[in-house]
């Protein structure tokens, strides 16, 4: 082979000669994801390695995200499995405190509320799959739907034990929702309440006691393998990581779980999921139909979740604030920051930050249960 | 059955079990905070438990000694 | 499939209709290993991470422990390869300070004399072979004899070679007699030994030279490479760990090791090794047998520390205090601290924390060259 | 079987019956690397973790370097399919500070220049494997000159894809000589230039902006995808952990690959290296060829870019000493240090070091490029 | 082709593309940092950056307080 | 041979070997402590061994150094 004859060949194997359309879309998609994650910090953890990985993944001849590149071994050793998702949830586990929710356990009920936006989204999904292009199984359904849970770990879990093909765009969705959530929860907010409930004080929360915090996630765990064991693995992982902080006698394990091991699963999370954005998969009729679904689950969500704390408010004898059931769709803590702020709008000296962790904490747990019975009841239905 | 009905059934049977399951949690929680305030409260401060049980309660004192000593000891 | 027929099925599903009575019991026996973790700090570390563990294996329908769940995937990637025990090794060693055996290395023959309980158990889990219900090979009572050396790390690195199937037992008993040493070992301190004995005074260690410290776990490693080299992954492992920290040059690994890499593999390592105790592997007679010869282990143990401790103290031209016989089952530094305390009993100004710190590391070789020789000649003999 | 012959069996499977002569040299040679990271500090921490794989992996019986041994497992894990070196690009990129380089772009040429050594080893390789005893293949040489690129995790990297079962001395060969540069460069520093040359001093660079710093990996990766590919994997990996130092949104996933994760990854990489030093492989004539050949190698790569340098600095306004071409070849931040060093000892007021992290930092571009080439066109041409 | 001459070959590709490749990346540099200089000048301090975007720029002023407030209730 | 017979041999090898592999330990052990305060004894504080070896020991401060000089430099 000559020189000119190898010039010529290494010229062929460029990018500039093997790009797609698609692929160049998707490195355009990753840079904005970027973008927003440096100068808008939205969800910044992940939409900036999702988005790294989304460019890696749309390279052409390097094969990044296949099965022998690197993204690929991250996405066969954690996501194809559901294990980084659980790793995570351990982690968010040991940052979580429910002692908000203890000290007021009728806010589960808000937790519960916002989650039929899962089930909304679940149905739309199956009439868009009567849509020309666009075709979606009942696991399918199920995956897209879970979007409306407003929690990663939880979409990426359930997609990746129904739905595979369709993790790129339901985690995209999922955390860029979570990251809108101050954009799109204020005008549903006020949609669905009267200035008169906006400006409920509610009283301040007892104190929980360190016995009661130990207790609540040994409880729940034993109420979930009663009643749901296909939510084991996820309400497992996060109370494992929750009475590892409270119990105050394994410091070394909370401590990892909320920092080392955390920070270095994310990493690879968030790149082997942005790996999954391949142009042929990702661009497509039907990834525009989980981005639609997608939004009209978090309103749903946020609108139930309003609308029985505007319910439980008549009915019951503490004043409750409608706008922290907005909170109940998880997205935490961003939710509860946001109830806090149009709390604020309304009365600078309303302070529901606290109020609404309660059904913040509860939505984690009701997507939870929510993707528990999904998982049970989606291979019995199919 | 139809797809769309199926996701109805999925609908109602998940929008019921959520409820079940999180209006039941409200009960056990309701009933653990009951138990613990009223038969394990809170001491003033977390602190007094330890003298109680010395055995365990001051093992870290005493592995800190231990440290201290073996650093000193190593450092001489 | 109409409504109620949805609801039967998930009803079918639950754990409710799906609970063996063992399964219960060995959720049972992991709530009691975390209120012992927590409540009592007895190794808190592993008893809880092995006690969450075995509560998530005995969920029924999730199969946490199995081939897919979360468990046995850690159970893939460390345990059944060896590869955690060995990880932790690195941890431990850099975490462990030969000096005060390097100034008193007679207090190596200690270590090695604390071993022979894990023989004596070895020979009873032959002689437990003959009863009806209980089946030990010679490779399992070998297992089951390491117990005796008092290291979690070793006994679960030597059944994961030998026996797996008795892994959990093994494992749980391990720790659980490393924690319960403060109450094991002092009545047989008082019956080994005289008053007159236990008030003995020992000299000051003599002050050790960085490069006796670095030269110590080179020497060590090649004795084993000339004499033993079935213990090399151990002892290797061990003085890696070690000589990263003595060397003073690798700082940022001695660190990790004994920080973020111990503690994340001890998170996998306990919750792996607790989705051993699957109700079906562990509620057998043979599991009693296991406890049973395990207590025994570090029983005698304990005595024939003690009494090589009084040959010596006879022989010897410094006084020696036979209760730092009792360290020499490793149990690090739990045993150093017992003898300790035991001594301050009869004299409350004499000091024995460091002298026990010799044969208590002693006792660590001490069981992985026990645990090489097992390795090494039951093959052989089987 | 007679107690006897168990004891015989059990001395037959002793190191001392076991060893090979190869097997003692490779473990010293291990001793030599630890001895030469302990007491002269060459490269801690690579040097430290090959020379103790390597002692390791030479252990007769044992097999820790085998498929089951935990230094395999490591190796399968990460090497074999080129991960950790990937992992490793992340942490360097989130250490590195592109700013002086930013400051000074032709100091990018600078690192090109030096990359020259690269294929002059590659020839060099070609024309050994017309010797006796040597057989170097296309692919074989490639990995061979990528030495030149005094870039470890590159080196690696290239030789996994290209070349493995060179792994072991080419991996040694290029930290080895990272290792002597204080040693290697400054002779050929003097030969190449005049004592008026190497005083001369340079402007001090401008302020970079942070948004330069944000744009910088972006556009540099840009321009990797559209015309090298195959570098993607190593060029993507160090703007990622770049871009995320840089950015200042992700200060976790910074912090993480600069610590925990590199920390871990140094770990299992420089043991699965060492692993690859088993005597059969690595006592060969074609060993000490590679030795020589990493030699020529960084001499020459000094050497070009000194040359380069001279050259610059004749044609161009400001004035350019050309010490800092010779820190073109990377061996962050050894080289930088050499030229500031050896500027100084003909003018102790001539700081070099920001001036030399320009081409620094612009070797390890320039060396990935190599590599990139390499990957791409050695499969064409075989 | 001798292993040689596929050695030349590959030399002067290899040299040719490095050259290429970086020199191209020296004028991307330049034309990046004229274009950040000119049109995106650094304001004095990066502080005053998060005033103009208050909704993102004091979220962590937010969650600190937040956090804040959290820790004190839940230290009563 | 019964397994308990077996048992016994490995209880004989086994704890004689442990002993042998200690005992020649505890030789090593003082041989290499002899030889070390003997021949290589510990300076009085291990700091002046840097002068000593000022390539290597001063390694750190120059990069300490060189941060410094480049953090000073990107903060202008
Ligand atoms: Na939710
Ligand atoms: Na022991
Ligand atoms: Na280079």
């Amino acid at each position: 082979m000559n020189i000119a004859n190898a010039f010529q060949e290494f010229w062929n194997a460029t990018g500039v000669m093997n790009f797609t359309i698609g692929q160049l879309v998707m490195i355009l998609v990753g840079l904005v994801m970027i973008y927003l994650a440096i100068a808008k910090k939205y969800e910044p953890l992940l939409l900036f390695t999702i988005g790294f990985g989304a460019i890696l993944a749309n390279i052409p001849v390097a094969e990044i995200s296949g099965p022998e590149g690197f993204l690929g071994i991250f996405y066969q050793a954690g996501i194809a499995n559901g294990l980084f998702p659980l790793l995570i949830f351990m982690g968010v586990g040991a940052m979580t405190d429910f002692g908000p929710m203890i000290a007021n356990p009728k806010t589960l009920l808000l937790g519960a509320a916002a989650q039929v936006g899962i089930f909304i989204a679940l149905l739309g999904a199956l009439v868009l799959d009567m849509f020309p292009f666009i075709s979606f199984s009942l696991a399918d359904a199920a995956s897209i739907g879970i979007i409306g849970g407003a929690d990663g770990p939880t979409a990426i879990y359930v997609t990746s034990q129904l739905s595979m093909r369709l993790l790129g765009p339901i985690a995209v969705a999922a955390y860029s929702y979570m990251s809108l959530v101050p954009i799109i929860q204020p005008p549903i907010i006020r949609a669905f309440t009267t200035k008169k409930e906006r400006v409920i004080k509610m009283e301040q929360l007892r104190h929980v006691t360190q016995l009661e915090k130990i207790l609540f996630p040994i409880a729940a765990l034993a109420l979930c393998i009663v009643l749901l064991p296909t939510a084991t693995p996820l309400i497992g992982s996060l109370m494992f990581g929750n009475l590892a902080k409270e119990c105050g006698v394994v410091n070394r394990i909370s401590d990892t779980l909320q920092n080392a091991l955390i920070n270095i699963v994310t990493i690879f999370l968030g790149l082997a999921v942005g790996s999954r954005m391949e142009a042929q998969y990702f661009l497509t009729f039907e990834t525009l139909g989980i981005l639609a679904l997608g939004l009209v689950a978090f309103g749903f969500g946020t609108m139930t979740g309003i609308l029985l704390a505007k319910v439980m408010n008549k009915f019951s004898k503490e004043d409750i604030n409608p706008i922290i059931g907005a909170a109940g769709v998880s997205a935490v803590p961003m939710a509860a920051r946001v109830a806090n702020k149009v709390g604020q709008e309304e009365n600078p000296h309303n302070f529901l930050l606290m109020h609404a962790m309660g059904p913040n904490v509860a939505g984690v747990l009701g997507s939870a249960v929510a993707a528990g019975i999904l998982l049970a009841v989606v291979p019995i239905l199919m | 059955m139809s797809s769309i009905e199926q996701g109805l059934v999925l609908m109602l049977v998940g929008v019921a079990v959520v409820f079940i399951f999180l209006v039941i949690l409200v009960f056990i929680t309701k009933l653990l905070s009951y138990v613990v305030l009223r038969y394990f409260p809170e001491k003033e401060k977390p602190a007094p438990k330890k003298p109680s049980a010395p055995a365990a309660g001051s093992r870290d004192a005493e592995i800190a000694a231990a440290i201290a000593a073996a650093t000193a000891y190593s450092k001489r």
